[in-house]
């Protein structure tokens, strides 16, 4: 049987990696990736903490997380990756450094 | 007795007594036993596919009046074996600039991608794969891995026709999965479980008949997942030279081939499975072995009225394949799935014949209904008419090659 | 339970074991004499121009996008779905509900002339 | 070790290996595949925890269509980003401190946290049945409301990525 911690030391790690992407990467689709593997350690976490905890008393809070997180995830890689193909296409670059049309 | 009732059964049973005779714990038996079921099925199904592509080729000439393979062996029965051996010692071409990983891991993760689905399939009451109670999404999930070892092609083979193809085929099979999601929670509905074992087992009325027009959907989705004509945009000769798989030679390329026949099979027997009744039929149940008949008959008609739509129909041009997906299957789907539920619903429950006819009444309107839209639909849109002699070669020879990579 | 997934395991396992050492082995019975010329990229016959990386139309991600809405949409009916049998009218109507704003999407879509091929 | 913890360090260094290629390698192409094999990887940590459904749906959503999705937008917008050249930011030294920092401080917040020890009960029968699951959904009680929001949500998502990213031609209407 496996203990719970390695799970979050697993979820923790894939989250410092998320992190590593979103911080370091220069390509938008690149950070993009890092906030998709991000959202994936804290869809392991939750489903850990339910299964580990929860799944018996039948709890369904965690699994309802899971979804609510699936469903963030697909609405911000639709709505990201238009926004950096719209960036794209009007100043024909995708390094976040650069799209700064925002700024005041 | 038993025996020829129910072979397989019988034969496991034996094999796990003769080895733990030898002393060998029980889960080392068990890990043994699922290795030879994989490996004969895994195998077994590519060997199976050889026939196969010998049976549509013949029945493909006869449906275009031509003998088809008649030189090796008796009917060229043997035809596919010569080519087989043929393409196991044909050169490998890897084109300069392929990118090595993803172009050789692309064939075998297209023929893996098919072959994953027969291990959730229930072969006869006894003789099923894994019966994980999400054996439904898990079909349509491997699906999607077909789709990364399209893609995979594609990029690796530096080929801008492979690219193009590759986008073309992702954007076909994405488009195409829809409306089969959204059909394929008719069956679950009626069932109350996604496991395939479950869904078979409630087909005691085929779900055909109390939801035609979502096996009619869920049909046509079948055959564009395929890529095969009409729907055959994939290998669009004239515009893509072969699609995805242009760079690939030998046995690379024969995977694709292989994995494209098989996965025709493959969708007539996951649609025997869902709406036809799987290996349900009078005396299955007591005779295990008559549902693997059954199955193979079920599946065999869905397989012919395949190839017999691919020799008659001519292919769609894009727009109007997208337009069938996106403006006639998926909104169809999604009415279908409301009325159903609701209807399924209001409708006493235990009462057989009345759900029957109900159902097949909403069903009926619904296609009626999608009928006329359709119809008028048509009829809004106004058709260029060809009058006169079209001008041949002159205003097309310049436009060609452009249209080609910008599609 | 534990046993159905190791089926599985062992048959994807397999099913991606057995074309690759089938690729493996015609690797080795097959000859090995590669050309410049045979190598070059495919391209109907003619010298290859530019790189094969070319543009694509906004299109195929349009399509894709359509897609990833609705799939993720018809995948969380799958457990109302095998409730169904248990839940009460009130209970598919909300299902027909959610449905129903997913239709809405598609009309939305529909009218904007996304789904065209241009 | 049994096999199944043997099974569970395999899974996790495959998704931490792939994960940390995603993040390093300089084409975007492969950068996305190694995302794709990262994900697989996570749907079997999700078998791993007896959650099939979600395993599946991850396979489904994350690998069918949001990974399918990433690829599509790195073809389109390939030009603007060649892979020669470096790939990461100036302030990547900085970055990569406040990463470290941060395992640190969670490393130390949650060393003595008795929940970690826990070991599971076996997953009792009637909680494998996902209809379970749909029942909660649809419960007015429970998460009907977050059930329908969600849809909201993506239909959002639909109509506004769809306002940001589609043009049409010039010249139709």
């Amino acid at each position: 049987m496996i203990p719970l911690s390695w799970y979050l030391i697993l979820s923790g790690l894939l989250f410092l990696i998320g992190l590593l992407a979103v911080l370091i990467r220069k390509n938008s689709i690149g950070i993009l990736m890092g906030i998709e593997l991000i959202l994936n350690a804290a869809n392991i976490n939750l489903l850990a903490f339910w299964r580990y905890l929860y799944a018996n008393s039948g709890d369904h809070r965690g699994q309802m997380f899971v979804i609510v997180v699936f469903v963030v995830a697909a609405a911000e890689a639709a709505v990201g990756l238009a926004m950096i193909i719209s960036a794209y296409r009007r100043k024909n670059t995708i390094v976040a450094n650069e799209i700064n049309e925002l700024k005041g | 007795m038993s025996f020829i009732a129910d072979p397989i059964p019988f034969i496991i049973t034996w094999l796990t007594r003769t080895m733990t005779s030898w002393g060998w714990p029980s889960e080392i038996v068990t890990v043994i036993l699922y290795v030879l079921g994989a490996l004969l099925l895994t195998v077994g199904a590519m060997v199976f596919t050889t026939m196969l592509i010998w049976a549509e080729r013949k029945i493909g000439g006869r449906f275009q009046d031509r003998p088809g393979p008649n030189r090796v062996g008796p009917w060229g029965i043997f035809q596919t074996i010569a080519d087989m051996l043929k393409i196991f010692t044909k050169e490998f071409i890897t084109p300069v600039g392929a990118d090595k990983v993803p172009y050789n891991l692309a064939p075998v993760l297209a023929v893996a991608a098919v072959l994953c689905v027969w291990a959730v399939l229930p072969f006869s009451k006894t003789v099923f794969g894994s019966n994980i109670g999400v054996g439904l999404l898990f079909l349509i999930a491997v699906g999607g891995l077909g789709e990364v070892a399209i893609i995979l092609a594609g990029f690796g083979s530096n080929n801008k026709y492979a690219l193009l193809g590759a986008f073309r085929a992702v954007a076909q099979l994405l488009s195409y999965e829809v409306p089969m999601v959204i059909v394929l929670l008719i069956p679950v509905m009626l069932t109350g479980s996604m496991g395939m074992n479950d869904i078979v087992a409630a087909q005691k009325i085929p779900f055909i008949v109390l939801a035609p027009v979502a096996g009619m959907i869920f049909f046509t989705s079948l055959i564009a997942e395929n890529g095969r004509a009409p729907f055959d945009l994939i290998e669009a000769d004239s515009e893509l030279v072969a699609g995805y798989n242009i760079e690939y030679s030998g046995l690379k390329f024969g995977f694709f081939f292989v994995a494209d026949f098989l996965h025709a099979f493959t969708s007539a027997l996951i649609f025997a499975t869902l709406f036809l009744g799987g290996w349900q039929g009078p005396g299955a149940t007591n005779i295990p072995i008559l549902g693997f008949i059954y199955l193979l008959i079920k599946t065999a008609l869905v397989y012919f009225v395949m190839l017999a739509l691919r020799f008659s129909l001519p292919r769609f041009r894009i727009d109007q394949m997208m337009n069938l997906n996106w403006k006639f299957l998926t909104p169809l789907a999604l009415f279908t799935f409301m009325t159903t539920a609701v209807v399924n619903k209001v409708l006493p429950a235990g009462e057989n014949l009345l759900r029957i006819g109900g159902l097949l009444a909403v069903n009926v309107v619904l296609w009626l209904i999608a009928n006329w839209a359709m119809s008028s639909y048509m009829v809004r849109i106004p058709r260029p008419v060809v009058s006169g002699p079209r001008p041949v070669a002159v205003g097309e020879k310049k436009q060609a090659p452009k249209e080609e990579v910008a599609s | 339970m534990a046993h159905e997934w190791l089926y599985l395991g062992i048959f994807l396992m397999l099913a991606l074991a057995v074309p690759a050492l089938a690729l493996i082995i015609a690797g080795l019975l097959s000859p090995k004499k590669p050309n410049t010329i045979k190598n070059s990229t495919y391209e109907c016959g003619m010298e290859t121009v530019g790189s094969s990386w070319i543009q694509f139309k906004v299109q195929y991600y349009i399509y894709g996008l359509v897609f990833l809405i609705f799939d993720v949409e018809t995948v969380l009916l799958y457990p109302w779905a095998v409730a169904y049998n248990r839940v009460s009218l009130f209970g598919t109507l909300e299902a027909v509900l959610f449905v129903l704003i997913l239709t809405g999407g598609l009309w939305y879509v529909w009218r904007k002339g996304v789904l065209e091929w241009a | 070790m049994s096999p199944q913890q043997f099974f569970f360090i395999i899974t996790a260094v495959v998704i931490l290996v792939s994960a940390l290629m995603t993040v390093i390698t300089r084409k975007m192409m492969h950068s996305a595949l190694w995302f794709v094999l990262a994900l697989l990887g996570v749907a079997v940590i999700f078998a791993l925890l007896e959650a099939s459904f979600f395993a599946v749906v991850q396979v489904l959503v994350y690998v069918g269509a949001i990974a399918i999705l990433i690829i599509f937008s790195v073809m389109l917008t390939r030009k603007a980003m060649e892979d020669t050249g470096s790939q990461v930011n100036k302030t990547w030294v900085i970055s990569l401190l406040i990463v470290n920092l941060t395992a640190i401080g969670g490393f130390l917040a949650f060393r003595s946290w008795e929940v970690l020890g826990t070991f599971p009960t076996a997953l009792m029968a009637e909680h494998y049945d996902i209809g379970e699951l749909g029942m909660a959904l649809i419960d007015p009680e429970r998460f009907a409301l977050p059930f329908e929001v969600t849809s909201i949500l993506l239909l959002a998502a639909l109509v506004g990525a769809i306002y940001i990213a589609f043009q049409r031609k010039e010249g139709k209407k």
